[in-house]
Formats: C-alpha cells, structure tokens, sequence
C-alpha cells in the first residue's frame, strides 16, 4: 500500500511542478490534467469513490477543456509554442 | 420564525429566474429583484417582532445541528441580514441598460450575505463566503472596462488564494474536533481549540477571509477594484461585504478562539490596517482611490475594535461597522459622478450645493466630530481601548487617534476643494448628481442624523445585540435545545 | 532576489504546514458529526450512497449554495464575456471523424449521464459527475460544428428551471410545515431506484443545473473572441 | 529510523500540491500558470479534507446491501469536498473569462504589466497620469553637443 | 426655563435665524440685536453668578452610561461675557457698509454671518460644559465652527485653515486621549469623579494626563510649540471675523486650561511632577512656555509688514502673560491673568476694528503702503491708539493694570528670569505697534490716499464704545475685578482684594483713579505750555520740506519699509524658523511613509504579502 500510495503522491507532485516550470502552455495543462487524474486515484484508494468521480470528471477533464479553450482563444494553443 | 430561511432563499429564486424572466418581460425582470428584497426584508422585520430578543436556531431540512446544518439567528444575524437586504436594495442597479446578469449577481450577492450571517456551519460559511465572492467578482467586472477586468482578476487570485487557506483551516479544525457545526464546536474549543493547532486554523481563516475584509497585507484589491468598479458596487463591497467577513471573524473569534494571542493578531493587522490605509489616502490623488483607501483604515479600526476582549470590544466593533455602513455607500454614491481627479473638482460644490453639504455631514461623521454617531462609536473603542491594560492596546489607541487626524486632513482638502470657486485649469465637472443617487445619499445621511438624534436608545439597543452575541454558552444553548424540543 | 524570498517563504510555509499536520494521527480524527451520520443516514434518508445522503440532505444547503455559486460563475462570466457579435470570425468545423464520432457518442453520453444523476443515491456519482458528462454531451457537438449556434436561452432556461426545482422542492416542504429542504417523500426500500424521497428529483435538478451551466460556460469560452475589448 | 508511514506520505501530498499552488501563484508572473496554480493549490486542500476523513479498515460510505454494519470513512469531508471541486471550476472558469477579457483589453499575460497598464489606464481616466519611469530623467540629457554637429 | 436654557435656546435661535434669512441684508442687524438680548440673558443670570451659584441648563443627556450636562458658573460666565460681547460688536461692524461691500466684492455675507452665529454658539455651550465628555463635544464644535469661519475669505484663508484643523484635530485627539484615560481610571467623567480619583493617581499618570490635557489645549492658544497655525488663520478671516476671533477664540484653550489644569488637578500637583534630567517642575514649565510664547511670536510680530498678521501675532504672544499670571497662581498673578483676558480681547478688538477699517477705504493692510491717514481718519486713528496703548500695557487703558498684576506678581514669588521674559516681550509690544501705527496713521500721506475719509458710523461706532470701555477698564479695573474676584473664588484660587481703582496690597498697592489723575494733570500742564507759547501753525499735511527742499507728494520719505533696521540687524540671526522647520520636516517625513505605503497597495503582484503574512503569523503562533 505504501509503495502504491507514495508512488502516486511522488508522481502527482512531479507533474505539479511540471505544471509550473514546463514552458509550453498546452503541455502545462496536460500535467494539471494529470494531477487531477493522480488525485481521483488517490481518493479512490482512500475510499472515497464519489469524490474520486467527480475529480476525474471535473479535474481532469472538464477542466482541461475549459483550459485547453481558453489558451485556444488567447493565441496560446499551438504545441510549437515556446 | 423558519420563514427566516427565506431572505436566503428567496433571492436565489429569484436570481434563478431573474435572466429567464427577463427575456420574457424585461420589466417583470426589473422589478422582481425589488420586490423580492422587498419582501425579504418584510419577513425579517416579522422574525424579529416575533422572536422577541431571544436567539433561535432552526435545523435546515429537519437534521438536528450537530449531524444537519442550521442557522443561528441571534439579534446581531438577524440585524445584519436587515442590512444586507437594505443595502443590497439601496444600491441596487436600477439603471435602465443593466444587463439581467447583474441583477442576478446583485441577488446571489444578498442571498449569500444574509446566508453568511445565518448559518451556523464553518463549512456552510466557507460556501456562502464562495459565492459571496464569485458574485463580488463579477459585479466588479461589470462595468466591462479594461481596467474592472483585470483589477476584478488580480481580486480574483488573491481571494482564491485565500479561499486555499480558508480550507486548510477548517481541514485543522475537522482533524482537531471532527466537527463543523459552531455550537458544537464552542463547547469542544476549549480542550480542542486552544492549542497552537487552533490558532494556527484561526490565523489561515483570518488571513483567508480577511481578503475580503480588506485586512492589512491582503487588501491590495482594494484600491483596483474599488477605482474601476461602479459606484454601486464599490459601495456594496466596501459597506457590505468587508463587514460581513469581519463578522464571521468575529462570530468565530468569540465561539472558538477566544484567546489573547487570536485578539492580539487581529489587533496588529488591523493596527497595520487603520495607519496604512489613512496614510495612503492621504495621498490619494483621486476620489475613488481616496475612499478606497480610506475604507482600509476603517476596516483597521474596526478590527482594533472586535479585538478588544468581551462585550466592550463587540459593542464598539458593531458601532463602528454600522457607522460605516451607512457612510461610505453614501460617499461612493456620491462619488460616482465626482470620480476623477481631486483636483478637477474645484467648484464641484458649489455647483450642487446639496451633495456639497451632503460630503461635508458624511465627511465629519467619518473623521468623527460630536455629536454625530461617528463620534459615539469612536469614543465607543477608545474607551474599550484605555480600559485594557496591555500596553499594544494604548499603542492602538494612539494610532487611531493619529490616523484620525490623517483623515480629517485629506477629507477636508476634498471639502475645501470642493467649495473654492473652479479655477480656469480645472476640469468641468458634471453637476448632475441623478436623483437616484442623491436621494439615496440623502436617505443614508438622514438616517445619520436619525442615529444621532436617538443614539441613546440605539445605543442601548446595540449593546444588549453584542450582550447577546458576545455569549458562547447561549449560543450552545440554543441550538442544541432547539434539537430537544424536535 | 524577489524570487529567492519567495521560495524561502514558500519552504517555511510547506514546513510549517507539515508541523501542524504531523500532529494530526492519520486516519484518527475525531468522527463526531460522520458517527453519527453513518448511523442516522440510512434511516432517516434511505439513500444507500451515504455521501448523497450528506450532500441532498444534511448539507442540502451547501449544495444549494454550491449550484448557485456555478450559477453566479456563469452569469459572471455571461457578463464579462459578453453577447458573440454576428459577423465574428468561427473556428472551421471539424473533420469527418470527429464529427461522426460526436453522433455516435452524443446519445452514449446522454444515457451515462442520466444514469449516473439518477443513480447517485445508490451508487457513487450524481448530480455533478453527471451533470459534468451532460455538460460533455452538449458540448461535443459545438466542437464538430462551431458554426451551429449555441442556443443560451435554451440553456438559460434549464439552469433557471432547475434551480428552481431544487429550491421550490424544499420550500414544498417549509409550506407543508416542515424545515426549508426536509426530505418530503417516502423513503422507500433502501437501494431502490425509487426510494430516499425527493433525494433522486433534487439530483436531477443539480444534474441539469450542473449540465446546463458548464456547458453555457463552455460555449461561451469555445465562442469568444479576444480581440473584441 | 522510523518506517515512513502513509499517512506523513498523503499528507506531505497534500501539502506539497497546496505549497506547490502557493509558490506557484507567488512565483508565476504569467495568469494562466497563476491560474493553474490555484487549481493544484485547491486539489490540495481537497486531498487534506479527504484525508481528514479517512480510516483503516473501513468501507467507503455506501451502504451495498446485506446488514452487516460495516465501519464507514466519514462522509462530511467527501460531500464538502464534492461541493469544494465544483466551485472550483466555477471560479477557474471565470478567471480565464476574466483573462481573456484582460488580454483583450491590455494584450498582455504579465500580471506585473497588466497592472502597469491598468493603473496608468485608471490614472488616465481620473486625470492624475501617474509620474513617468523614475528611472530616466524628464527631459532632454544636457550633454555638450556633439563634436560632429558642433558647428 | 433656567436662565442658562433661555440663554442658549437664543443663541441656538440666533443660528437658525441666519441659516435660513442670513443672506438679507438686515440679517446682520437682527442678528446684532439678537446677540444684544444674549448678553440680556447673560445679565440676568448675573446675580446668581455674584451669589456664587451655579445654573444649570435643563436638558441631561445620557449616553453609554456617561452623563452630559451643562451649566454656567462664574468662570464659564466670565468668559460668555466677553465672548458675547466680542460677537455682538463683530456683528455690529459688519452689518453695515462693510458687510455690504464684502458682499458686493463677491464674499459669503451669509457664510460668515452663519460662522459668526455658529462660533458664539458653540462657545457658549463649551462654556457651559458640566463634565469632561460633554467639555470635549463644545470642544469639538468650536474647532469646527472656527473652522468654518476660517474660510469664508478662500485663497490663502483656505490654506490657513487646512493647517488650523490639522492642529486642532492633533489638539482634539491628544484631548480625547487624556479624557479616555481619566475615564479608565475614574469610570465617569463628571468632574466630582475626577476631582476625587486624582490624588490617587501615580505620577507617572498625572504626568501623561497634563501632557495630553496640556498640549491639547495650548494648540488652541497657540502656546509654543504649537503657535504656527494661529496668526495666518485669523489674520486671513475677514474683518469682524478676525475681530472676534483675536479677542476671544483662542482663550477658549485658556478657559479649559483653567478647568481641568487649575481646577481639576490643581495648580499644586503640578509642581510635584518634577520633569526628569532638570531642576524643573511642571509649573515651571508651564511658565516658561508662558514666557517663550510672549517673546517669540512678539517679535516675529515685529517682523510682519501685514497689518493684520502684526496683529495675530501679538495675539499669541498676549496669551503668554494670561498664562503667565494664571500658572504664579497667587490672587495677584490669577487675577491679571484673568483681567487680561478681558483687557486684551477689548485691545485687540478695537485694533483689528482699526485696521479693516482703513483696509475699507484703502484696501490694504499693507503697512509699507499705507501712512499718514491720521488726518483722513481721526476717529480709527484715535481708537488704533487707545489700543495699541492698551495692548503695550501702558496707562492709563486697561492693559496696563493686568500686566501690572503679573509683573507684581512676579516679583512677589521672586521670579527674576520670568519677569525679565516678561519685559523683553513687552519691548518688543511697544516696538511694533509702534511701527503699527506709525506706518498707518503717522508720517506722509500717500498720493492715491488723499481722498480717504473716516470709515462709515457701523463701523466707527463699535470702535468707539471699544474706546470707551478700555479707558473706563482702564481707569476704574474695579469694575471687572469683581468679576475676576468671582471667577477665583469659582475655581478654587485665592481672591484678589480689590478696590475701584485697583489693589490694596501690603507691598504696595495700584490705583488707578490716582495714577490716571495724575496722567492727566502732567499732559494739562504740558497741553498748557505747549498752546501757550504760540508757536504753532496749521499747514496742510503734504506741506513738507526736508535738507531745505520741499517735498512734493510724490517723493517718498516716509520710511517703512525696513523699520528698525538697525534692531532688525541686531536680532536678525535669532530668527531661524526652528518650528517651521520642525512642522515641515515632520510633515515631509508623514508623506515619505505615505509614498512607501502607496508603493506597497501598488504592487505589482501583491499575494506574496499574503504569503509572508501567512508564514510569519503561522511562526509566530506556533512557537
């Protein structure tokens, strides 16, 4: 359990500082994206099954897209981007 | 009395339809928010001719306080839900090209205000807290400038950070205690809550929700947001919401953390507060900022207020927050077509003569010149404030007796400005004031003079609201023997 | 120099912050308030799902509050974003794959969501998880076709209605005497589809509460233009 | 040496995503990392009230037929936290309108400049422009003209 | 109805009068009558005032537990009367010619008619205050209603009165200070409560106490350190305003020095508190500060070539020897004190009466621009005269038999130091109202002035029962030092024994009746020589030669600009404008934090302030 749980904790903060130091905008969303997604499987390993629902669908994906739209809109949506 | 549930609700009705019913009849849509504050406030006076002084609990959907979430009504959450109602009324936007959304906000704001007040769970207040602020932001950003964007989003950050710390805290308080209900809470605090643990959760909570209370290091919002906002809205936030932030301060301060270093941290902020604010005004280069600074410092002295210990420091605090209430709407008001530069507004005075003298009342009330009201609630905290022993209260009294002198400088070069004659390198000011706004300036600064003129009962009255806010045991009382009568 | 400040701040804070909650013995804090829930709940309400029992029920003013914090996010939005001018410039529509798979998976999504709003006191998930997937739903399609309009009166309609279900839902049973949002209905057999009273309708409202306002939210972030001031 | 234990582990997460938000916030000049950043710090706090309800042995708090009284996690966290989530992505929501309207108005992602702009925007509108860059002098540098030009 | 209700009932009525007709032109007059029937009402309280009782006004407030009343005695009496009178005689000048001119020059008739109702009124009820609480609300309303009064001229008024309400907000609030700590110690503010909870204070506190009280209420007198805001405030209100506010405003910082100073904490404990590092007593202090007043702002008097300016100045620096007299607090120094309060306010009344009239019909005060007018304006010439007399301390007007009383005094305790203060002041008094009226009414006339006549009878008439009445005070001082042996007997000091004439003293007494006799026989014997030699003749007054030529109109040889050079370069060094480098400084170092403090609400990315805080409060509970 531990080593799962530690794993997960470990991977999650590494894509939250990625989310900050990554240059490329899209790139940070996805690792937001993918904290989300760590944390949903956190909160389902503690139990937390509704929790762990809405976090992926909101976290990790809703949130995203909202995102991902509006760096669309601010010119910022291409990968090539520095 | 569980009709008292309604001024919540009924608003978020209201604010619900408020954009659909518009599309249909956008005179309908115009007038429900009214009526709807209108009959909220109806419904407030009969709960409190009905509970005659004594608090109430009532449990929502029927769960009993502990497991349910309930709402607390003493005279100090039902006279502040009268507030909010009429304030949110006063300064509705009754312009004729207001968009429905905002109407909608304007509701949502009142209704969680008033939710704010009631509520009795810390959670349930983090959640009105949320919407209090969404709705902030976006009435901020209603005026749909550059500047109300970006001044509504630098908000924005600062108060999601703060929303961060609000919950961490109530994460302590839940590890601490393993509940969220106040009363609960008040009977556990003392084994729980009056560690270093609990100080901590007070301090994040203090810090989170002193954004909007316009607390010292965290109110660089106010400036921005209050100089690209309507005037309506700046005086909605800078009457309104600040005081309610302060209140659920307050609420938990006397419920859970009642300890002098809690006391002493909110001194020192608002220390911070009342002289950085009144120097900065005195600076101020133009109307709005002048205010909004000027609203710090008075957000300071309250928070100087509300630490002073006991009943003494709640009887002040009230005071000074009502004062205030009621004055700075009034100047917002009247700032709206006095925005600008100060300099610009020479002569500005004597073109309307009336919402000159109408500044000058508002002005002395503010610096606090007997025996207008803001005196008496001055005198109020001055002498809670000699009455303690600590040597940082006397260093307290001291600045705010200083920033006082601050105060009564920049607001009467504004006066004198006012009524020097416009020189011939000043800018042509509007005289047009709008009946809307002098009349509502007008009924505030009636309502001063009515204050003055019965500050003996009103006085008394206020003292028996922060008797009963100020007891912890009553509040326990009363919702847990609410639940033994169901 | 500003920065290097920050970041020590920033550490004292994270140690700060793991002081005080090192003192915390994991997994044995108090369970007052959830005690007593786990063992007043299924009786009381009848919704096996425990956590919808505390959302709808003992906390239904939280939730209440919550749908109108959405609402206020996007009403505050509507009005920042503003009204999309006629003659704007429109993404191009999307390729042939995607717009087949938006038809076929429009309906899928439509099912999963309603499934889950309706069966969120019996399982995990509910009005939001499926209000989210609603708001998914019809939003795909604004994706494959940008050039179809969005039709806010529509959507304004539902989240207007939907909340006021959920309010007149509880003032339903203030009139007939009771608390604002008590459980009116029967409570059923504990893990029926049709049991915990109104929990289930006050779901579907959020649900479509939910739906409908992230969906406006994201058309209208998929719609605007920046460059208009 | 103690052995690790989970708990320090979850709660360092959670604490590392809500210090990692705040630094991000702190540090980040850019809004839509700032915003990002407000988005972890919040999943953060949610992690640190999930676990505050959190216990061994237990089941998550559905009740999946059969009476066997089982001990449950406490449910009040998760329910707080399912109304935390979305509030959250309502106020994210509205901050990148805000963004986009910002940028629309100032072309720039920078909250320093952005505050630049909109403060000598305001100060512009109130009719108190604000002092030049205290940096350079106003006016023309009075240096001796040029030995070109010097005719 | 007390005496005391009718009294303020009609003062207050006085005001509402004014505020809803005072833009007429006979509001002036109405509402000199009104202040005529003020003083009406003040006589007739005159014999419980004798009797030494007290009356009372009606209406008690109750507030918070702290209950306001008010009330006259002899002490607040005193002061009415000459506050009354002040305003009675300011209405009276003004309701004429002058204050049609000020009208038609584009000035606020109303606005300072109004400020002039509003002052009067606010006074009486500061006067009347029965307790601390209702002291610091007349307080409060005096310094507002000056206030007003301030800037009814606008331009450079305004910038005076800025820096009045500044002081005298910094005055209030140190005020407020002192009465909140009374309270914290006594638990009321009724003066009873703190007469008794005095003697139970340490030192240390009653030290605090005088120096809040104190500093507070020197603002108002404009006592060194705090003098600078007074004289352009009053020298830049127009003229009756300026009138009243020399012969009375600023005593109301002496009428509450001697309430809660003398009266409340007694003249005795103040010499108790020793001030640290010197040989000094609080009294001493008081004293010095008393004297220092007199001199410094006397000479910077000197210094004014603005007749009006000249004036406020000497007004500060008269304050000092009220003062002076009053902290010797024996009944010879308390009653000079005292008498001088009433001698000055006559003195300064009449002088500033003078000068606005010769600004009527000149339209300067301009002291190097004016000259000669004795012949154009006898009656405003002789009533300057009789002033400036007065003022010197010069018999046989009024001002001397006061600054006699202190003088005597002083020597009597055996303060040499004081006394040689007291005289260099002096000098400096006589030096420059001699330059005053010199430079108006003596020496060459000035071309464009030929055709000045003597300012109109609204304006000359006051003058005149000012004349009268300083002669008659000055003469027969009997006749206020009964009220002044009231006033002692009220505030717990010892009562000067006086006669008609003045003094009976063991060590030498003062009469005046002898010493005006004898006055008056040496200028008939001089009068007589001087006419019976006749050797006199009448020439116009431009007719002058000088060196053998004869001056036409147009040479100037009427020196005034510069006057007392010689002096000037003697003294010159000493002027080095120490407080108005100190004001400046301070003011300068308030807007250097000021700036910091904008540049912190500025910030470009502020929630790093919300950060530190958080981590630093968090530190700071967790330890």
């Amino acid at each position: 359990m531990i080593w799962v749980v530690a794993l997960i904790v470990i991977m999650m903060l590494v894509a939250a500082v990625t989310v900050l130091l990554v240059r490329n905008h899209i790139a940070a969303v996805a690792a937001a994206s993918l904290v989300s997604l760590l944390l949903s499987v956190l909160f389902a390993l503690l139990r937390a099954p509704d929790v762990a629902m809405t976090e992926a669908a909101v976290g990790a994906g809703l949130s995203s897209v909202i995102l991902a739209l509006a760096l669309r809109r601010l010119g910022l949506g291409r990968v090539k981007d520095a | 009395m569980n009709t008292i549930v309604l001024t919540v609700v009924l608003p978020l009705l209201a604010a619900f339809v408020v954009p659909v019913l518009s599309r249909v009849s956008p005179l309908l849509g115009r007038l429900l928010g009214p009526l709807t504050l209108a009959y909220a406030i109806l419904l407030t006076l009969q709960v409190w001719l009905g509970m005659e002084g004594k608090p109430f609990s009532i449990a929502l959907g029927g769960f009993q306080p502990p497991l349910g979430i309930n709402f607390y009504v003493d005279r100090l959450s039902l006279l502040f839900t009268f507030l909010t109602l009429v304030t949110s009324l006063l300064l509705w936007p009754w312009r004729n090209e207001t968009e429905p959304r905002q109407y909608a906000l304007t509701l949502l704001l009142a209704a969680s205000a008033c939710g704010l007040v009631l509520s009795g769970d810390l959670f349930n207040i983090y959640v009105f807290y949320e919407l209090i602020s969404v709705a902030s932001f976006g009435l901020a950003a209603a005026t749909r400038s550059g500047a109300a964007f970006a001044a509504s989003l630098r908000y924005l950050i600062l108060s999601g950070l703060g929303s961060v710390l609000v919950l961490c805290g109530i994460a302590i308080v839940y590890l601490q205690t393993g509940t969220l209900n106040l009363a609960q809470l008040s009977q556990l605090a003392p084994e729980t809550l009056n560690t270093p643990l609990g100080m901590s959760a007070f301090a994040l909570i203090l810090l989170g929700v002193g954004v909007k209370g316009e607390l010292f290091p965290v109110n660089s919002w106010v400036p921005e947001v209050y100089a690209a906002a309507s005037s309506r809205v700046s005086g909605l936030l800078a009457g309104l919401v600040s005081k309610l932030a302060v209140l659920v301060i307050v609420r938990l301060l006397v419920l859970l953390f009642q300890q002098e270093s809690a006391l002493q941290l909110m001194l020192i902020l608002g220390l911070l507060g009342a002289i950085s604010g009144e120097l900065a005004a005195w600076r101020a280069k133009d109307m709005n900022r002048m205010l909004a600074f000027s609203s710090i410092g008075q957000l300071g002295v309250i928070f100087i207020a509300f630490s002073i210990p006991g009943k003494t420091g709640l009887f002040a605090g009230l005071a000074l927050s009502l004062h205030h209430l009621l004055v700075k709407p009034a100047l917002f008001l009247l700032a709206e077509r006095w925005r600008g530069s100060l300099v610009g507004l020479r002569g500005a005075g004597l073109a309307s003569p009336v919402a000159g003298g109408l500044f000058v009342l508002l002005a002395l009330s503010l610096v606090g010149m007997p025996p207008l009201p803001g005196f008496w609630a001055k005198f109020l905290l001055f002498t809670g404030l000699a009455a303690q022993q600590s040597v940082i209260y006397q260093v307290a009294l001291g600045v705010v007796l200083l920033s006082i002198v601050i105060e009564a400088n920049y607001l009467f070069r504004v006066v004198m400005n006012l009524f020097q004659p416009a020189g011939d390198n000043s800018v042509a000011v509007t005289t047009d004031h709008g009946w809307l706004n002098l009349g509502t300036t007008f009924l505030l600064s009636a309502l001063l003079i009515a204050g003055m003129l019965l500050m003996g009962p009103l006085g008394a009255w206020l003292e028996g609201v922060a008797m009963q806010a100020a007891d912890p045991v009553l509040y326990f009382d009363t919702v847990f023997s609410v639940s033994a009568i169901h | 120099m500003r920065n290097l400040a920050a970041l020590v701040f920033v550490g004292g804070l994270a140690f700060l912050l793991l002081v005080i909650f090192n003192q915390f013995d994991f997994a044995q804090a108090p369970m007052v308030v959830g005690q007593g829930i786990l063992m007043d709940a299924p009786d009381r309400v009848g919704a096996a799902n425990i956590v919808t029992a505390v959302v709808l029920g003992y906390r239904g003013i939280d939730t209440l509050g919550e749908i109108s914090i959405l609402f206020a996010a996007s009403a505050a939005a509507g009005l920042v974003l503003g009204r999309r001018r006629t003659d704007a410039r429109r993404d191009p529509p999307g390729g042939f794959i995607l717009r087949s798979g938006v038809a076929l998976l429009f309906p899928l999504m439509l099912v999963v969501g309603f499934y889950i709003i309706l069966h969120g006191h019996l399982t995990p998930g509910g009005g939001f998880q499926g209000g989210v997937i609603l708001a998914a739903a019809f939003f795909l399609p604004l994706l494959a076709r940008p050039e179809t309009p969005v039709n806010h009166a529509g959507l304004s309609i539902v989240e207007g209605g939907a909340g006021a279900v959920f309010i007149l839902t509880g003032l339903a049973a203030l009139l007939q005497g009771g608390e604002f949002l008590q459980p009116l209905l029967d409570n059923g057999v504990l893990g029926e589809l049709v049991s915990a009273g109104t929990l289930p309708l006050l779901y579907l409202a959020v649900g479509l509460k939910v739906g409908a306002e992230l969906a406006g939210l994201m058309a209208r972030l998929a719609d605007v233009e920046v460059d208009e001031p | 040496m103690m052995p690790i234990e989970v708990g320090t582990v979850l709660y360092a997460g959670a604490i590392g995503l809500v210090v990692v938000g705040i630094a991000g916030i702190v540090l980040s000049h850019h809004l839509f990392r700032i915003i990002l950043a407000l988005v972890i710090a919040e999943a953060g706090a949610n992690l640190l009230l999930v676990l505050s309800g959190f216990r061994w042995e237990a089941i998550a708090p559905i009740i999946t037929g059969g009476d066997a009284v089982q001990t449950m996690v406490d449910p009040v966290p998760q329910a707080m936290v399912l109304t935390s989530i979305v509030i959250g992505v309502g106020v994210q929501a509205l901050a990148l309108s805000l963004t986009l309207r910002a940028y629309g108005a100032y072309k720039t992602l920078d909250i320093r400049e952005l505050q630049r702009r909109m403060s000598a925007d305001l100060a512009g509108e109130a009719g108190t422009p604000l002092p030049q860059s205290l940096e350079e002098p106003v006016g023309g540098r009075p240096l001796p003209a040029a030995e070109g030009d010097g005719r | 109805m007390t005496p005391l209700d009718e009294l303020l009932l009609f003062s207050g009525l006085t005001l509402v009068f004014l505020l809803l007709l005072g833009r007429f032109s006979y509001a002036g007059k109405v509402a000199t009558v009104f202040y005529g029937g003020q003083l009406l009402f003040l006589a007739k309280m005159a014999d419980r005032i004798v009797d030494g009782s007290i009356v009372t006004f009606s209406l008690q407030v109750e507030l918070f537990g702290q209950q306001m009343s008010w009330r006259f005695d002899a002490l607040s009496w005193f002061f009415a009367v000459i506050t009354l009178g002040a305003g009675l005689l300011s209405s009276w000048y003004a309701s004429g010619e002058w204050g049609e001119r000020f009208r038609r020059r584009g000035g606020n008739l109303w606005l300072l008619n109004v400020a002039l109702a509003a002052n009067v009124f606010s006074m009486l009820i500061l006067l009347g205050s029965g307790d601390l609480l209702a002291l610091f609300i007349g307080w409060e309303l005096v310094s507002w209603a000056s206030f007003l009064l301030m800037t009814v001229a606008g331009g450079r008024a305004i910038q005076a009165a800025m820096r009045y309400i500044t002081y005298a907000m910094s005055g209030a609030m140190a005020i407020l200070a002192g009465i909140v700590l009374l309270w914290s110690h006594a638990g009321g503010l009724q003066y009873g409560q703190i007469i008794e909870v005095i003697p139970q204070l340490s030192q240390a506190q009653v030290w605090l106490l005088v120096a809040l009280f104190g500093s507070g209420f020197a603002v108002k007198m404009g006592l060194l350190p705090f003098h600078l805001w007074q004289a352009a405030a009053y020298a830049e209100t127009p003229g009756p305003g300026a009138a009243f506010f020399g012969a009375i405003s600023a005593r109301m910082g002496l009428y509450a020095i001697i309430l809660v100073l003398v009266q409340l904490i007694g003249l005795a404990r103040l010499s108790e508190l020793m001030i640290p590092f010197t040989f000094l007593d609080m009294r001493d202090l008081w004293a010095w500060i008393a004297v220092l007043t007199i001199i410094l702002p006397t000479y910077i008097a000197l210094r004014q070539s603005d007749a009006r300016y000249l004036l406020a100045w000497h007004g500060i620096g008269q304050g000092g020897y009220m003062l002076l007299g009053l902290v010797m607090g024996d009944a010879l120094g308390s009653a000079g004190g005292l008498l001088h309060v009433f001698n000055y306010a006559t003195n300064q009344a009449v002088l500033f009466f003078a000068v606005f009239a010769v600004m009527f019909r000149t339209g300067t005060a301009d002291l190097n621009k004016l000259g000669g007018l004795i012949t154009r304006m006898p009656i405003s010439f002789f009533a300057m005269l009789v002033g400036i007399i007065g003022l010197a301390g010069l018999p046989p007007m009024n001002g001397f038999v006061s600054k006699w009383f202190v003088y005597r005094s002083l020597m009597i305790e055996g303060e040499p130091l004081l006394f040689l203060g007291a005289i260099i002041g002096t000098l400096g008094t006589i030096l420059s109202v001699y330059k005053l009226i010199h430079n108006t009414f003596l020496g060459q006339l000035r071309v464009e002035h030929v055709e000045v006549r003597e300012a109109p009878w609204s304006m000359v008439a006051p003058m005149i029962i000012l004349m009268l009445l300083i002669f008659a005070t000055g003469v027969a001082p009997g006749l206020v030092l009964d009220w002044v042996a009231l006033v002692q007997s009220a505030v717990g000091l010892p009562v000067v024994e006086n006669t008609l004439g003045g003094v009976e003293l063991a060590s030498g007494s003062l009469d005046m009746l002898w010493v005006v006799g004898v006055l008056f026989a040496g200028f008939g014997i001089g009068a007589l020589l001087f006419y019976s030699g006749g050797r006199t003749r009448q020439v116009h007054q431009l007719d002058n030669y000088a060196g053998g030529h004869f001056l036409t109109a147009e040479i100037r040889y009427h020196y005034s600009d510069n006057f007392y050079a010689g002096l000037m370069h003697l003294i010159r060094p000493w002027y080095r404008g120490s407080f108005v480098w100190l004001e400046s400084t301070l003011g300068s170092l308030l807007g250097i934090a000021a700036s910091l403090i904008q540049r912190l609400y500025g910030a470009l990315h502020p929630s790093i302030y919300l950060l530190v805080t958080v981590v630093v409060t968090l530190t700071w509970v967790l330890l």
